[in-house]
């Protein structure tokens, strides 16, 4: 019998999974594929609920879904085009360089 | 107000109040003038005071005589001053016996020694200044012996203590002059603690401050308990600094820093006895409170003997003349101390003359030899022939010599000691002797032998006013003889009054009746010893000092640790000055607040600002610029916050 | 509109003194003097016309913001409590502006910032609101800071600092305060708190008393929140060591009663013998200190906290007398620390040190500043016939039926106090002539005459006519003695 | 949800997908976390089938496998071999234990909570979806189009080089 | 009416946008006029938000995802004025980098759009959709200077941001999950319903959502983004970052809490959240900052302080049930006077900076003489950053505390009060800087007149609110009357 919990208990390993490489990659890439995963798992988690969600709420889940998905996107484009950017300006886009403002 | 207190009011109906303010204001008058407009007319100034003072003599002349012909009696004039809530203190001037006959010593001697001044200041850069602060002073101790109730006497009672101040410290220059003025003012004012805090009591506790009033309450036994004798032994502090009485007598021989007329007016006859005049004032409190009696009279013994034993070692003529009068002053506290009211004041009175006297004399010495040490005197019986028959008068009657003014005011102290309190008496006898000792010492050394050239003049010094040869020494002018001798009739003839006591009886109407108690008249055996103690004494000074029978060195020698004890003044101003004043207070318990203040009070304020900005330099390393640093700080608050959450109010 | 023009005028004049051209500007202090002695002339005849035992007088009001529960007024008013302090405040303005007569660097900015803090504390006297009044508390701060740190002398960057930093952490309690008081009773009106009593509030009456009495302390100052003063004074400019001891203290004294104890008469029973003990170990504290020290203005910094302490005192006895005491010591404070202020200004201005070891025997060189400091010094002292021995003396009365021990203790501060006066009158003007100022010249200006002699002539007047403001003290303090129920 | 094929499917997607985020996570090339990205993007999507989100899982398939994967292909492309490394900064240790922390939070939230669970299997039609979109959500959808279109105003923007601005930077600046 | 008015505002601004991109297009060479169309779609927004106010008719719309209500149309205007400034203060900036402009007014459009969106949003979709877009395109302005350090800035703000909304989007989902709908009404009646039972979810959602919505607020801990971003990025980007996310952030944040999960248990939880990051916050900031000598990131620390107290409103809010509306309308006020302030405070440095071309504050020196207008309002915007009177600051303080103190949270209130003291120190040392610091070289400095307007408008309104606060006020409270319904 496969409850909400085991969907959820995935997404929640998924989430923290992403989490910890988005903040120990050194490489903006790598960051950006571990923001990429936690959306992942915020999806997983939105879909699971709404399918164990009585009555028209579960529509709710989908198009936050749907939502979620287009940000996604937007934010990727964004963040590669800034990498490409503090490409051009450093040479690198390893995160721990970018120290230039500090203190 | 009570009915004793009523009736006595109404008996005096010849004086109008107006006669009494202006003894005060007449002084006053002359002080505002000189300092706001007279500082350049140094001469004018003289003058001004002279005839001030004398008006004020005149004054108070009538009101004596008024009071005579009442045979007494008591009148008040009271003006509200400020009122605070229910604190209502009042200006106003009481006049009976007591105060009439203090008005007019200070009054005439005030008059005698402005007027030797003239002569003995003639030439003092500060002249002008000089009659400033001695109108002053008049006016503030007039003002003290005018009062009718304890704040208003107070007030003057701390005016005659900034005058005494000003004087002793007249010559500033000297950082003697300018150390003794301070010690004077700081040592009087510890005791001045003690009147405030009778002040504060007595209103507290019975919500008056009139001394009539407090007579009242003393006498009907309202004010008792320990209430009264903490009220007495407030008023004696106030009168032990004042009168320099021991343990606080130390002030007054470095008073002497002063100019002469000064030591004379303040030091001898009138500041220096307000102390016995407040508690003559206050008797019937100090009969009201046995224990505080007690008190009074052993402290006045104490002085006596302190004062009389170290001026047997002094060089300096006023320095000796100085304990003199501390250890009279014992004595007139002592007869207060044995109940002796009127006697006391008696002995003020007789003694206000023939201690002027000496310092005047002393002073007329200084001016011709330009010096205090009597070491550098001698014979100056032929030179200045008016001063010393003036001066060796004085001494005799302070000797206590038949039929002079002191033989019958400290005959009548011993016969009370003798009546109430042997062991007192034992005391005063041993120090009368000891009394026609050193004064015949200095008489001899000063006045017999051959003289021994004084002191050179520095001409250098711009302060030194001092004109004449000290090589040649010659006899004062005028201007100070004629006080010398004025004075000298007092110094005879005073204590003739007190024949038949009429003094006492017009002194004690000032008192409320209750609080007397008769001692026999006289009494010819006391008397006769007395006399014979004085004469022992005269007698002993003779053999040492004039025909040098006895060595005074072999004595120094063989008794040399008392010597030495007396020398140094039984070490109370190393005592009060290095040990406590210097090491104790200001490099001591001063230093150790201080420090407190500035490390602990303060160093905790900066601290607290330095560590605001050491924590901020090291917190902003923090601020590594590493974007995933940033990252795990948020998620860790995310894990800090819901735990903080969880832990602080569970599930 | 009396009391907004009085109050107004100097910071007026002030500005209008910046208006002048570069090329006259030192005509600045002509305007300030102007503008000085009108407040002057203004706060005398509403001191003249003023009712005793009539309450609040002069009243200006007007509602300012009003919103929902925060109505707040301007609303300006004095009473027989206030008047005296506020005369004493244009009184001591015009002395300040006497005494730094001859600035020369940046007279216009100098003078605007002093007329301005005169204005302040003007405010802080006659705000009858008391969100106003912390309004006016807070914006004396701005031409004290400018004063210290560019006037000023010494490590004044740091003195400055130090004394905002002060009152500002003590106003930060102060506002805690105000705000739960006014939450409380639902009004700032100080008039209407000091009617009413404030039974509870958001958070325990206790501590709101606490909270204003630190905000005020730090003003006053008592021990151990003190450390500022010696700071400020020693390197403020002349006028600004007259103003800051001479009104911008009482500020601290005036609030306490005006507050502190009019508005929680229960806690101030119940905090009075604490006020005292305090008040009695800033007589004593502060005298011991003082002995110490080798600045002549550091110095009298001490002593004025020892002698505030007196004031302290006299609040925590909450009787009349004693909190009339009170009153009048701050005014007497006022005038002679003033005095002394203005005349070892003087002196340094003559002699360019303040060390005391360097000084001496300045008697001859210049007697008048030398009288003018004995006189000052006995003054200070408590001397009979003088301003402070009538406060001390109702002070010391009327607190010993309350705080026995407490005045046992401060009395011996009267001993203490004649100790470092005449010491340091011992060392400073007399002793031998030091060649070292031979021809320095005595006090000479005419301005200099009139501040020290104006002064002077008050002390005295004080001295022996106490009556001319105990008469409008005593009413005001009975209100006051009758909420806490002496 | 019941049944043999439901559980082993959940079971081998949920396999199939941590390890896939796994390998991003320690896989030291670049290309190769990618291609593990991918691989998990796609076990996500086979949960949505599992949860019978069909249309959810095209556009997951379709825009993160199409679209983002490829983005960062071409990012990685452009970008030369030198930085094409995935190795971990010193975050990494706390970055784990973090990750550990807010797990042990979430799955405790998780199982602590009582879910209102319904067995039934409420698949919902794209048609649903779409009108749902227009009408609740038009707002969120309008304001997603114009995200899109700012992402890629601003995009566009930030990769342009200089030549290509001055280019048609007007001759006043120039 | 039709939904189109309802979106007016946004969309007139978003036309604008629009307008702007295609106009330079066309007209490459009329880029002058950039902004100024720029500024009429802001204008049209403005009136169209002015004439619901007119016609009164206030409602909710798009199944209740999004409503008109009082407090929408407060933000409304102030994100507009906000924007406004910006662009103005942007001029001269864009212009010296001579290319992009039509992106750059474009996407701060964008972003002013999406913050008007967030103001209304009562739907956890809309509200993360409007969120997101006022953030992209900030992540985009950030890096748009292109070089090392505006790229870098940009970066870093984007990858947390991420992450941020990562974290966000976990709990709302978790929301979405317990009440099974994403509308605030109806999140709210579930909890009502049964949500004591899951405490814990609702307890981690709520912390994931502050998280979120932290970072925007830049609140410890989710704050040290703050100083290196407004340092890298383009500063009137700064400027915007530093007043339009974070006072979205709260608007959101009072409306989802308030409306969504005013629940009193639960509120109780993260009331005590608030006023715990609140205390830090304020503390930290304020710790950070002292030690800065660049100005922008001592503005960077100074803006986390101040988050610090908007927060001690909010905690004020959640706790104080019957005072509610008094601490909404605190934050209210303190969101519109902060924004003035800061913006005043960011726009006269990027003046001067651009001028002397740095950000150090020992460059300050001598402002005064250099540019004394510049500087006088440089220093009035810091003194009311300090919140001292008689300034704007000083009111938004004083409400806050005030509602702090009615919400029985005195120890908050007094951290806060004693922070600001710690806070006036630094503000204080930079005017002290400008205005008795000595400059190296006396020459003056041009201000271009657009800088001078944005100036101009923000200093007024710091001094204006500051003496006349009571329309403000009134508007706040009215504003925040719509939450005492609920």
């Amino acid at each position: 019998m496969l409850t909400l919990e085991h969907f959820l208990t995935v997404g929640a390993l998924l989430f923290c999974l992403g989490l910890v490489i988005a903040l120990s990659k050194r490489n903006a890439i790598g960051v950006l594929m571990g923001i990429e995963l936690m959306l992942n798992s915020v999806n997983l988690t939105l879909i699971a609920f709404s399918r164990f969600s009585e009555g028209p709420a579960h529509v709710a889940g989908h198009a936050f879904v749907a939502f979620v998905i287009t940000v996604a996107a937007a934010e990727a484009a964004v963040a590669l085009a800034l990498a490409v950017a503090v490409y051009r300006s450093r040479r690198t886009v390893e995160v721990d360089q970018l120290d230039l403002l500090r203190l | 107000m009570n009915e004793l207190f009523a009736a006595a009011t109404g008996e005096v109906p010849g004086i109008s109040q107006a006669v009494l303010w202006a003894i005060i204001l007449c002084p006053l008058a002359a002080f505002a003038a000189i300092t706001l407009y007279l500082r350049h007319l140094p001469k004018v100034a003289g003058y001004l005071s002279i005839a001030a003072i004398g008006a004020s003599f005149i004054l108070s002349l009538v009101a004596l005589v008024d009071v005579l012909g009442a045979g007494g009696g008591i009148a008040t004039h009271t003006h509200a001053w400020f009122q605070a809530g229910p604190l209502e203190l009042a200006l106003g001037v009481r006049i009976d016996g007591l105060t009439a006959v203090m008005l007019v010593v200070v009054s005439s001697v005030s008059l005698l020694v402005q007027v030797y001044s003239q002569g003995y200041m003639e030439g003092d850069p500060g002249y002008g200044r000089y009659y400033a602060y001695m109108s002053l002073f008049i006016t503030a101790m007039l003002g003290l012996v005018l009062a009718d109730n304890l704040f208003m006497l107070f007030v003057f009672w701390e005016l005659v203590g900034l005058s005494s101040y000003l004087l002793i410290g007249f010559w500033f220059h000297k950082p003697s002059a300018a150390a003794a003025a301070k010690k004077a003012f700081i040592v009087t004012r510890i005791g001045d603690l003690g009147l405030l805090a009778a002040i504060l009591l007595i209103w507290t506790r019975h919500g008056t401050l009139d001394i009539g009033e407090i007579h009242t309450l003393a006498v009907t036994g309202a004010l008792a308990g320990t209430t009264v004798t903490l009220f007495g032994l407030g008023l004696f502090a106030g009168a032990v600094g004042k009168s320099a009485q021991f343990p606080l007598h130390v002030w007054l021989p470095d008073a002497m820093e002063g100019p002469t007329p000064v030591s004379a007016l303040i030091h001898a006859a009138t500041m220096v006895a307000a102390g016995v005049y407040l508690m003559a004032r206050f008797f019937p409190v100090l009969d009201a409170a046995p224990d505080a009696r007690e008190v009074v009279g052993w402290i006045g013994a104490a002085t006596v003997a302190v004062g009389a034993s170290l001026a047997l070692v002094q060089t300096d003529l006023k320095r000796v003349l100085a304990y003199s009068t501390i250890s009279q002053l014992g004595y007139m506290m002592l007869a207060l101390g044995v109940f002796g009211y009127a006697v006391a004041v008696f002995h003020l009175f007789t003694h206000a003359f023939f201690k002027a006297l000496l310092f005047l004399g002393s002073g007329s010495v200084n001016h011709a030899t330009n010096t205090f040490d009597m070491r550098r005197m001698g014979g100056l019986r032929t030179m200045m022939p008016i001063t010393f028959w003036t001066f060796l008068i004085g001494t005799l009657s302070l000797s206590g010599v038949f039929p002079l003014a002191g033989f019958w005011s400290k005959d009548e102290i011993l016969l009370e000691a003798w009546v109430n309190n042997r062991a007192l008496y034992t005391v005063a006898a041993i120090a009368s002797f000891v009394t026609a000792l050193y004064m015949f010492r200095a008489v001899f050394l000063t006045f017999f032998g051959e003289y021994k050239g004084g002191e050179p003049v520095d001409h250098e010094d711009e302060d030194s006013h001092f004109h004449g040869d000290p090589a040649h020494p010659h006899e004062s002018g005028w201007v100070m003889t004629v006080p010398l001798l004025i004075l000298t009739a007092g110094a005879i003839a005073a204590g003739w009054w007190a024949w038949g006591k009429e003094f006492h009886h017009f002194v004690e109407a000032a008192v409320p009746a209750a609080a007397l108690h008769k001692a026999p008249d006289f009494s010819y055996g006391i008397a006769i010893t007395s006399s014979i103690i004085a004469v022992a004494g005269i007698a002993t000074a003779w053999a040492i000092y004039h025909r040098r029978l006895i060595s005074a060195a072999e004595i120094r020698k063989t008794a040399y640790p008392l010597a030495a004890l007396l020398e140094r003044k039984f070490f109370l101003d190393d005592l009060y000055e290095r040990a406590f004043a210097l090491h104790v207070f200001q490099r001591g318990w001063n230093r150790l607040v201080e420090a407190f203040d500035t490390r602990a009070v303060d160093g905790a304020v900066n601290g607290a600002g330095w560590l605001g900005a050491q924590s901020s330099r090291v917190l902003r390393h923090a601020q590594t610029g590493q974007v995933q640093l940033y990252g795990v700080a948020i998620a860790a608050g995310v894990f800090i916050v819901a735990i903080i959450v969880f832990i602080a109010n569970p599930l | 509109m009396p009391l907004t023009a009085l109050v107004f005028l100097p910071a007026f004049a002030g500005l209008l003194g910046l208006l002048l051209p570069a090329d006259r500007a030192r005509h600045a202090r002509w305007v300030a003097l102007l503008g000085s002695l009108a407040a002057l002339a203004l706060s005398l005849v509403l001191f003249f016309q003023f009712e005793n035992g009539a309450g609040f007088q002069f009243i200006d009001r007007a509602a300012w913001i009003d919103v929902g529960s925060f109505e707040i007024q301007y609303f300006l008013a004095v009473d027989g409590l206030s008047l005296p302090l506020v005369v004493l405040t244009t009184f001591l303005t015009t002395a300040a502006v006497l005494v730094s007569f001859n600035v020369e660097y940046r007279p216009r900015a100098y003078f605007a910032c002093l007329m301005v803090l005169s204005t302040a504390v003007l405010g802080v006297f006659t705000a009858m609101d008391f969100l106003l009044f912390f309004l006016f508390w807070e914006l004396e701060l701005f031409p004290m800071y400018l004063l210290i740190s560019v006037w000023g002398s010494g490590r004044r960057e740091y003195s400055a600092m130090k004394f905002v930093l002060y009152t500002v952490a003590g106003s930060a309690f102060m506002l805690v305060a105000i705000l739960a008081l006014a939450f409380s009773a639902g009004t700032f009106d100080m008039a209407l708190l000091g009617a009413e009593t404030v039974t509870d509030a958001v958070l325990p009456l206790r501590w709101v008393f606490l909270f204003l009495f630190i905000g005020f302390a730090v003003k006053l100052p008592i021990v151990p929140l003190h450390t500022w003063l010696p700071d400020a004074h020693s390197d403020a400019p002349t006028a600004v060591s007259v103003m800051l001891a001479g009104v911008l203290l009482k500020m601290g004294g005036y609030a306490i009663i005006r507050t502190c104890v009019t508005i929680l008469p229960d806690q101030a029973n119940d905090f009075g013998i604490w006020l005292a003990a305090i008040g009695a170990i800033s007589v004593l504290y502060g005298a011991f200190v003082t002995f110490r020290q080798t600045d002549v203005k550091r110095l009298i910094a001490y002593s004025s906290v020892s002698h505030m302490g007196l004031v302290l005192l006299g609040i925590g006895a909450l009787g009349t007398t004693a909190m009339v005491g009170a009153a009048y010591q701050m005014l007497a404070h006022g005038l002679i620390t003033g005095l002394l202020f203005v005349v070892v200004g003087l002196m340094y201005e003559r002699t360019h040190t303040r060390e005391i070891g360097r000084l001496g025997g300045l008697a001859r060189q210049m007697p008048l500043i030398a009288t003018a400091l004995v006189f000052a010094g006995f003054a200070s002292v408590g001397l009979p016939a003088l301003a402070g021995f009538i406060a001390e003396v109702t002070v010391f009365i009327g607190a010993f039926q309350k705080h026995e021990w407490a005045v046992i203790m401060a009395i011996f501060g009267v001993v203490l106090s004649a100790g470092y006066i005449l010491w340091t009158l011992q060392r400073v003007v007399f002793g031998p002539v030091r060649r070292e100022w031979d021809g320095v010249d005595d006090q000479k200006h005419w301005w200099e005459h009139a501040s020290v002699v104006g002064l002077a002539a008050l002390v005295i007047l004080l001295g022996v006519y106490p009556d001319l403001i105990m008469d409008m003290l005593d009413p005001a303090i009975e209100v006051v003695s009758a909420r806490v129920g002496a | 949800m019941d049944g043999a094929g439901v559980h082993i499917a959940f079971w081998a997607l949920s396999i199939l997908t941590l390890v896939a985020a796994g390998g991003v996570m320690v896989s030291r090339n670049l290309l190769h976390a990618v291609l593990f990205l991918i691989v998990a993007f796609i076990g996500v999507a086979g949960f949505f089938v599992l949860l019978s989100a069909e249309f959810i899982a095209m556009a997951q398939i379709v825009i993160y496998v199409g679209a983002i994967s490829v983005l960062i292909l071409f990012a990685i492309v452009l970008t030369p071999q030198s930085v094409r490394d995935n190795s971990e900064t010193a975050m990494v240790g706390p970055a784990i234990l973090l990750g550990v922390a807010l797990v042990a939070i979430f799955l405790f939230v998780i199982h602590d909570t009582a879910w209102s669970a319904n067995a039934g299997d409420p698949g919902i039609s794209v048609s649903d979806l779409g009108r749902a979109l227009l009408s609740t959500w038009v707002l969120p959808f309008e304001i997603a189009s114009v995200l899109l279109t700012a992402a890629l105003v601003g995009a566009i923007m930030l990769v342009r080089s200089d030549s290509e601005e001055s280019e048609d930077a007007p001759d006043a600046d120039a | 009416m039709s939904e189109l008015d309802i979106v007016g505002p946004q969309l007139a601004i978003l036309l604008a946008a629009g307008a702007v991109l295609v106009w330079d297009a066309l007209l490459p060479n009329r880029r002058a006029y950039l902004p100024w169309l720029a500024l009429a779609g802001i204008l049209g927004a403005a009136v169209w938000t002015s004439t619901w106010v007119i016609r009164g008719d206030f409602q909710t719309a798009f199944d209740g995802t999004f409503a008109i209500d009082q407090y929408a149309v407060f933000f409304q205007y102030v994100f507009a004025g906000i924007t406004a400034v910006v662009v103005i203060a942007s001029i001269d900036w864009v212009d010296r980098v001579g290319r992009r402009q039509s992106e750059y007014y474009a996407l701060v459009l964008t972003a002013c759009a999406g913050l008007m969106f967030l103001a209304g949003a009562r739907d956890l979709i809309t509200i993360f959709l409007a969120l997101e877009l006022s953030s992209i395109p900030q992540y985009v302005l950030a890096g748009w200077g292109k070089d090392q350090r505006s790229s870098e800035a940009g970066m870093k703000y984007l990858l947390l941001g991420a992450i941020a909304s990562a974290l966000l989007l976990y709990g709302m989902a978790l929301l979405y999950g317990f009440a099974g709908s994403t509308l605030l009404t109806d999140i709210s009646a579930a909890i009502a319903a049964d949500g004591a039972g899951s405490r814990s979810l609702l307890v981690v959602a709520s912390v994931l959502l502050i998280a979120g919505f932290g970072f925007k607020m830049a609140v410890v801990p989710f704050q040290m983004w703050v100083p290196d971003v407004y340092q890298g990025a383009p500063t009137p980007v700064a400027a915007f970052l530093s007043v339009g996310s974070k006072a979205a952030a709260f608007a959101v944040v009072m409306r989802l809490f308030f409306e969504g999960l005013g629940e009193q248990f639960l509120s109780d939880d993260w009331a005590m959240i608030f006023a715990v990051i609140a205390a830090v916050s304020m503390t930290l900031g304020n710790v950070f900052a002292i030690v800065q000598r660049d100005i922008k990131r001592m503005l960077g620390y100074s803006s986390i302080a101040q988050a610090g107290n908007f927060m001690i409103g909010l905690a004020a809010i959640s706790i104080a049930g019957e005072h509610f509306t008094q601490g909404a309308s605190g934050v209210l006020l303190f969101v519109a006077a902060y924004a003035f302030t800061n913006l005043g405070a960011f726009i006269a440095v990027i003046a001067i900076s651009q001028r002397i071309g740095s950000d150090d504050i020992a460059d300050y020196a001598g402002m005064w003489k250099r540019a004394p207008l510049l500087a006088l309002a440089l220093a009035f915007c810091l003194i009311s950053l300090a919140g001292i009177p008689p300034t704007a600051g000083f009111w938004a303080k004083l409400y806050v505390f005030n509602a702090g103190i009615r919400a029985d949270l005195a120890w908050l209130v007094i951290i806060g009060v004693l922070n600001s003291v710690v806070s006036a120190y630094y503000y204080l040392a930079v005017v002290r800087q400008m205005f008795l610091g000595e400059a190296e070289d006396e020459q003056k400095l041009r201000i271009s007149p657009t800088v001078a307007l944005a100036l101009g408008v923000a200093t007024v309104g710091v001094i204006v609110f500051g003496v006349i606060p009571g329309p403000l006020v009134d508007a706040a409270r009215e504003a925040a009357a719509i939450f005492a319904a609920s």
